[in-house]
């Protein structure tokens, strides 16, 4: 038990990212509210960046920009795992960006946000 | 990766069976064409009918000269499609009903089919040899021969898929119903004669599990047909069922697989094309000039249609089989080879022939004598005029004359039975 | 030390997940949506990844939410503020 | 110095996706509809030419994006199967754009149009790279582009129920890409590598010693479940009908003749490149998705049955179709895969073949959806009705046309494996039967007369014409001579399974 | 249920609208449903949609739940949080860090990374970008499919009060405050390669800036200096620079070519090649793309 808290302990990042996917992607799937979805979907990318980031990161190294010209890579964190984060942070901002229009243009025409609402009145306009 | 495609190639060889069925196709195509001249007189799509018979035509021809299994099915998926709209000619709510019931059994028949070519895989797509390809024996193989007998012989109208011909016989019009039963439902048979004879062999298949279901069940729809039919009102249905029953002969012949069945599973393909060309033909005269599509109305219209009621009978004698008429022939060297093969179906299969002609003459022969010897309601003569007299006429003499003489056709069908079964039996 | 401010953060984040998806008003939704990533922003500098902190900085907490609440005025989400 | 023709994947990508760019500079749409068919069929052309040289050749080659090569920098990597597919993906996009361009003048806006084309050359672009990739995070990023670019052409045509499915749609893409993230973020953790060679290098070591098993298997199924969502296997295709069936007809060729193939490339790409088929099979994943695509072959033919707006007709067969491509993955062995292949070719020309004739069909009847209203349109324009029967019956497993022989490849391909051996027959003959049961009275319906007609005779179409007879002849072509595809496609296969 | 099928293929093909009750088509379903909304007061169709939502529900929970836990489980077996040794740390990272200098003339190793060793992945990046803004002005660019009266009151309502009732306060503010931010963000944007940061947080960063003013001072006097085509030229041109010469050095780094660009002294603003030029474009498209948000979100005009 201890043991296992203490691995929990060492694994906090992957663990509260792991937690949040699985809040964001409930949200995602179970939100009746258009707006809450996208906000599950954010959490759920930022989580997933969270995961990666926190595997990047190496205990008592620096942030990967070369200060005092040292060249070691015993000296900085892994950039690979920052670079693909901040191309999945542009992507999901994009994403929202989207969504968020899209959900614009429905209330315009349905003046509802909520989702399953939105389908039955398309399901009606198609009888 | 090849292996898998190479089979698939047409091709085309014309050979003795093939050559029967052309020759039997033609000759009736022309004869209902004629007919149709003047029964489509007053029909507003009349070209459209003409174009899907022509289709219909083409199809066939192919049929009968496709050299492998992969041409065959695919003239007959075509034959079922542009048959379809025969069918659909009427166009009335119930027409369209048959017309969708015919081609769900033929599509479903065709995929029966496909199926048991899926089973056997590259291996039965070559030529058709006579006496077969000699195929490694084995569950798979059998099981594929089961599909494809069931496939090809559900447009044969054999039992459990019959369903689709007393359905869509009396809603379609006259010429086509005549073609459907007399020419297309062959189109089956000869699939079966082609799986049985030219892909599996009759020494494969003898004593499986496939031909056994076939005899037996043959047999059951021989006599199923005719009680049907004995308790059918509508004539048109009437003599739907009697196709069914009917031709469950032939597939009794064709998998009976020995010398004298074969024969006469031929010959019953010949006499029965014709007769029952000719029947529906008399029934689509009557209906045409009268009106009356039921039995009971037809009392006395002899006395109306001297000519058509006279071709009826002789039709209906040839399907009975009553000498001289061309189903004595068939139905006797088909009982002959029930006979050599012997056991308990041999013995049953002659029964089943007995009673079923009884049973035949009990639905077929009552109407011709109503016809001329009842009381009909006037005298007037509503007789067919002559483009749909004379293709019963000449139908109807062909019965009569090569079935009192059918020592020729049946010599020529001997020889093809025993290039193909090797002199077995 | 520092484990114990990660697990605060960490802790943090996840309340405002679940406040996020709890809370009644969309609009605090989104509020606490915004609060997510400025935490977001702190852990990817504990991380040492600068790049991200910035990133995030300016555009989950500024430009996301600035969209978020253009689109709750839109769809009159926006009751008793001063915007309805 | 590459040979010239090495450079013909990058050029062809870079060539979408500038056109692309510029799009936005066009005031009305004519002229940006004729620049992008004309990059898509340069791209048709260009990838064709590279085909037949590494068919010739049997070759595969790897083009470095940058100065460095792997695994430091990115990589695209060509074999004659990916020249093949994207030659597909160009030329079907041409023709689906070509077909229909009425629809597109009708249902969007002039201004707009310019638009409509961005989405559609990203499109292009997206399913190249994807088809070319050799790095894992490129096509997450170029999954994620199709995504937008598939759920923006489906808004494209803006109506209520378009948007609704719009939104739908974007929903369940990021759920799958979403897993597909997640899959490639635990792939990379346990690997250390994003270039395909290098990953599948560590993957075999790991398999090898054991080490880090259960987070590999987590990793194969995240992908992919996050792939079949974005194709609509079985049990995630709610949402296809409603965003195939409201789109434009342009929109719904092109998606459900090319866009869910483009994942199903992506994840057999995997399959071969990264994870090695063995390792798919022994973790069971292809037993699974041979299951859920029967099913779906299956559901997705009983459900077109009950639909009579022949557009989610078509979308509902699209489930169906996708059904028999995974019933080829699921069978595990290399025929199996080459079959899917194929009759990913089939799928990817006959649909559209259909979606475009519909659309012409519904155009002449007054842009009318329900069958029971499109009565007699094919007698108003033969030749659509033409298309669409030839389409119908390729579907059904009409012997020369495309989908007779997919079908045939897949049933011969699943006689080597026998524990799949029933299985695998009876969905194909119970779904032939189905396919007919709603494609054959469609097409009666089209060819029957009523008072649904319009008076006077339709206007001609000649791009349209184009298009139909391209993809007819496409569709034939596939039915006709199959044997050199198959050739390519099983040479493409190995060489992904030998790197 | 067969029934049902073989009525459905009947109805396909029947001449006549279905008078009869069996055969389903729209007008009958119509019909249908009406009656049974007047014997039970509730839609049908709402009924199904109900069960429908509850086994969603029920299974969205179960799946969620059983991706969380095999996470969970597959967590442990991880390498290390921290860990120097795991597989991730491997000879890829060396190289970025250690030859990462020389060979992009990048300090910021990511920048190096993400605009020079894995550059195609950036571009696809800003495609995504571009792609998304185009969308939104699909969606919301104002034109006769999305117009309602309220929303034109409501934004003309804006405009006015944009015009009439400007907050002085806010304006001076602003006035101040503004080229402060535009002046960060171009510095974010040039040191991309030096310091953290770069052409996208930049560009953000400027992006805010010009929200800023758009909201204090009002988009019309926003448009005055940008407006759609300006917003369109800018933003094709950038990414046409970009695709530009990110095909040449991809063609000259297939091609074993030199690409006769000079990398500079690393540290120096003009340094490290192409990575700057892209730094800009990126900055620039961003910024637009930013607005172009704000804009379309707000008025629905550019």
């Amino acid at each position: 038990m201890k043991e296992l808290f203490k691995l929990a302990v060492v694994y906090r990042f992957e663990l509260g990212a792991i937690l949040l996917f699985g809040i964001g992607f409930m949200n995602l799937l179970l939100q009746k509210n258009l707006i809450r979805k996208i906000i599950g979907f954010n959490v759920m990318d930022s989580s997933v960046f969270l995961f990666l980031a926190s595997q990047g990161y190496i205990e008592g190294r620096i942030a990967p920009v070369l200060t005092n010209g040292s060249m070691q890579a015993a000296t900085y964190v892994n950039p690979i795992p920052a670079g693909l984060v901040l191309t999945g942070i542009v992507v999901s901002v994009s994403v929202s960006a989207f969504f968020l229009a899209l959900v614009q243009r429905l209330y315009l025409k349905y003046g509802t946000v909520e989702f399953d609402e939105i389908m039955l009145l398309a399901k009606k306009e198609a009888e | 990766m090849d292996r898998f495609t190479d089979p698939l190639v047409l091709c085309l060889q014309p050979d003795a069976v093939g050559l029967f069925f052309f020759v039997l196709t033609g000759v009736l195509f022309l004869l209902v064409s004629v007919f149709a001249l003047s029964y489509t007189e007053h029909d507003g799509h009349r070209g459209r009918f003409y174009l899907f018979l022509v289709l219909t035509f083409l199809a066939l021809a192919g049929l009968a000269f496709a050299g492998n299994l992969f041409t065959f099915y695919l003239f007959f998926e075509v034959m079922s499609i542009v048959s379809f709209p025969l069918v659909l000619h009427g166009g009335s709510l119930s027409g369209r009903r048959a017309a969708v019931t015919y081609f769900g059994f033929s599509v479903f028949g065709a995929t029966l089919a496909l199926g048991g070519m899926f089973l056997l895989g590259g291996a039965g797509m070559g030529t058709f040899l006579p006496g077969g390809l000699s195929l490694p024996a084995g569950t798979r193989y059998t099981l594929s021969a089961l599909l494809m007998l069931a496939g090809f012989s559900c447009k044969a109208g054999l039992m459990p898929l019959s369903n689709w011909l007393p359905t869509a016989h009396p809603e379609a019009p006259a010429p086509a119903s005549a073609l459907l039963s007399g020419v297309i439902t062959k189109a089956g048979m000869l699939g079966v004669i082609r799986v049985v004879y030219f892909v599996f062999g009759p020494e494969a298949l003898r004593g499986t599990f496939a031909q056994r279901r076939h005899d037996a069940i043959g047999l059951a729809t021989i006599f199923m047909g005719s009680m049907l039919a004995y308790r059918e009102k509508v004539l048109k249905k009437r003599l739907a069922f009697s196709s069914v029953s009917q031709l469950s002969y032939v597939v009794l012949g064709l998998v009976t697989m020995n010398l004298a069945a074969f024969t006469g599973a031929l010959l019953q393909m010949a006499f029965h094309a014709a007769a029952k060309v000719g029947l529906f033909l008399c029934a689509g005269a009557i209906q045409h000039r009268t009106g009356y599509t039921r039995v009971e109305e037809l009392s006395g219209v002899g006395k109306r249609m001297p000519g058509t009621m006279l071709c009826f009978g002789a039709f209906s004698l040839s399907l009975v089989g009553i000498p001289p008429f061309g189903g004595f022939a068939a139905k006797w060297s088909l009982a002959e080879g029930a006979l050599q093969q012997g056991g308990t179906i041999g013995t049953a299969a002659v029964i089943v022939l007995l009673v079923s002609a009884l049973l035949t003459a009990g639905y077929l022969l009552p109407i011709v004598g109503d016809g001329f010897f009842r009381q009909g309601d006037g005298f007037k003569k509503t007789e067919a005029d002559g483009r749909m007299l004379w293709p019963m006429v000449l139908l109807a003499a062909f019965v009569l004359l090569v079935g009192a003489f059918p020592g020729g056709l049946t010599a020529c069908f001997d020889r093809i039975g025993y290039a193909l079964l090797g002199g077995a039996g | 030390m520092t484990t114990v401010f990660e697990l605060l953060l960490i802790l943090s984040l996840v309340v405002c997940a679940v406040a996020a998806s709890f809370s009644k008003r969309l609009l605090t939704a989104v509020v606490i949506y915004m609060a997510y990533s400025l935490v977001m922003t702190v852990i990817w500098a504990l991380l040492q990844s600068p790049d991200l902190a910035i990133t995030e900085a300016a555009v989950g907490a500024g430009v996301t939410g600035i969209l978020f609440v253009l689109t709750l005025k839109k769809i009159h989400a926006l009751k008793g503020t001063k915007d309805e | 110095m590459l040979p010239w023709y090495q450079n013909i994947p990058f050029a062809c990508i870079f060539l979408c996706m500038v056109n692309g760019i510029t799009m936005p500079l066009y005031r009305r749409g004519r002229r940006a509809f004729a620049v992008t068919a004309g990059v898509s069929f340069a791209v048709f052309a260009l990838s064709a030419v590279l085909a037949v040289i590494l068919a010739a050749g049997g070759e595969r080659f790897v083009y470095k994006m940058g100065h460095f090569p792997a695994p430091w920098g990115n990589e695209i990597a060509a074999d004659p199967l990916t020249a093949m597919l994207s030659a597909m993906f160009g030329l079907v996009t041409g023709l689906s754009l070509l077909g229909g361009r009425a629809a597109q003048e009708a249902d969007i806006l002039a201004p707009k149009q310019p638009y409509y084309f961005v989405m559609v050359s990203m499109l292009l672009a997206a399913l190249q790279a994807l088809a070319y990739t050799n790095d894992i995070f490129t096509g997450y990023v170029f999954i994620e582009i199709s995504t937008i670019a598939a759920c923006a052409i489906v808004m494209a045509r803006d109506t209520a129920r378009t948007i609704a499915a719009t939104i739908r749609y974007l929903v369940i893409s990021l759920l799958g890409s979403g897993l597909f993230l997640i899959g490639i973020v635990l792939l990379y953790c346990i690997t250390g590598h994003l270039l395909m060679p290098q990953v599948s290098e560590k993957v075999m070591e790991l398999w090898n010693t054991g080490r880090y098993t259960e987070p590999l298997t987590m990793v194969v199924g995240f992908i992919t479940v996050g792939l079949c969502i974005k194709c609509a296997l079985f049990p995630f295709h709610a949402w296809l009908p409603l965003a195939h069936g409201g789109a434009t007809t342009s929109s719904s060729a092109i998606l459900s003749g090319l866009v869910l193939k483009g994942y199903i490339v992506l994840l057999i790409k995997l399959y071969y490149s990264v994870f090695t088929i063995e390792v798919v099979r022994s973790l069971k994943i292809t037993s699974v998705l041979f299951v859920f695509g029967i099913a779906g072959m299956l559901i997705g033919s009983v459900q077109a049955i009950r639909e009579e707006h022949i557009k989610r007709m078509l979308a509902y067969s699209s489930i169906a179709q996708i059904g028999y491509v995974f019933l080829g993955i699921g069978l595990g062995t290399e025929a199996g895969m080459a079959a899917a292949v194929y009759q990913i070719f089939v799928h990817g020309v006959t649909k559209p073949l259909l979606f475009v004739c519909a659309g012409r069909l519904t155009e002449v009847q007054g842009h009318e959806k329900s069958l029971y209203r499109l009565r007699g349109a094919a007698v108003t324009d033969p030749l659509a009705g033409a298309g669409f029967t030839l389409g119908a019956l390729s579907m059904v497993g009409l012997p020369l046309l495309g989908g007779f022989m997919a079908k045939w490849l897949l049933a011969a391909s699943s006689l080597a494996t026998l524990p799949k051996l029933w299985p695998a027959l009876l969905a194909l003959a119970a779904s032939s039967v189905l396919n007919a049961l709603y494609y054959v009275p469609a097409v009666i319906a089209l060819w029957t007369p009523s008072g649904f007609m319009a008076e006077k005779p339709a206007k001609k179409a000649p791009l349209f014409l184009l298009s139909a007879l391209g993809l007819a002849a496409g569709v034939i072509l596939l039915g006709v001579c199959c044997a050199p595809l198959m050739e390519a496609i099983m040479a493409g296969l190995r060489l992904l399974e030998a790197i | 249920m067969k029934n049902e099928w073989f009525r459905a293929l009947v109805r396909w093909i029947d001449g006549e609208p279905a008078h009869d009750r069996r055969i389903r088509t729209p007008e009958g379903q119509r019909v249908r449903r009406a009656r049974r909304a007047q014997r039970t007061g509730e839609q049908f169709s709402d009924q199904a949609a109900k069960r429908f939502a509850w086994g969603y529900r029920i299974s969205a929970v179960v799946i969620c739940l059983s991706i969380v836990c095999t996470l969970l489980y597959t967590v442990f077996q991880l390498p290390l949080f921290g860990a120097a040794d795991s597989p991730a740390n491997n000879e890829v990272v060396e190289r970025y860090i250690e030859k990462g200098v020389e060979e992009t003339g990048a300090v910021n190793f990511v920048t190096g990374m993400i605009l020079d060793y894995r550059a195609f992945d950036t571009f696809g990046e800003s495609s995504v970008l571009f792609l998304a803004v185009t969308s939104v002005l699909i969606l919301l660019l104002r034109d006769k499919n999305n117009i309602s009266e309220e929303e034109d009151l409501l934004t003309a309502h804006e405009f006015f009060i944009e015009r009439e009732m400007q907050d002085l306060i806010l304006q001076k503010v602003v006035a101040v405050v503004m080229p402060c931010i535009l002046l960060f963000g171009i510095y974010v944007v040039l040191n991309g390669h030096i310091s953290p940061g770069g052409g996208f947080s930049g560009g953000a960063i400027m992006g805010g800036g010009l929200i800023l003013y758009g909201a204090s001072f009002g988009i019309l006097a926003v448009r005055r200096f940008f407006n759609r085509r300006t917003f369109t030229a800018i933003t094709t041109a950038a990414l046409l620079t970009y695709a530009a010469s990110k095909a040449y050095s991809f063609f000259t780094g297939a091609n074993g070519l030199e690409t006769g660009i000079p990398l500079g002294t690393p540290g120096a603003i003009l340094s490290s090649g192409l990575i700057l030029v892209l730094d800009i474009c990126v900055g620039a498209v961003v910024t637009c793309t930013m607005y172009g948000f704000y804009a379309l979100f707000a008025r629905g005009r550019l």
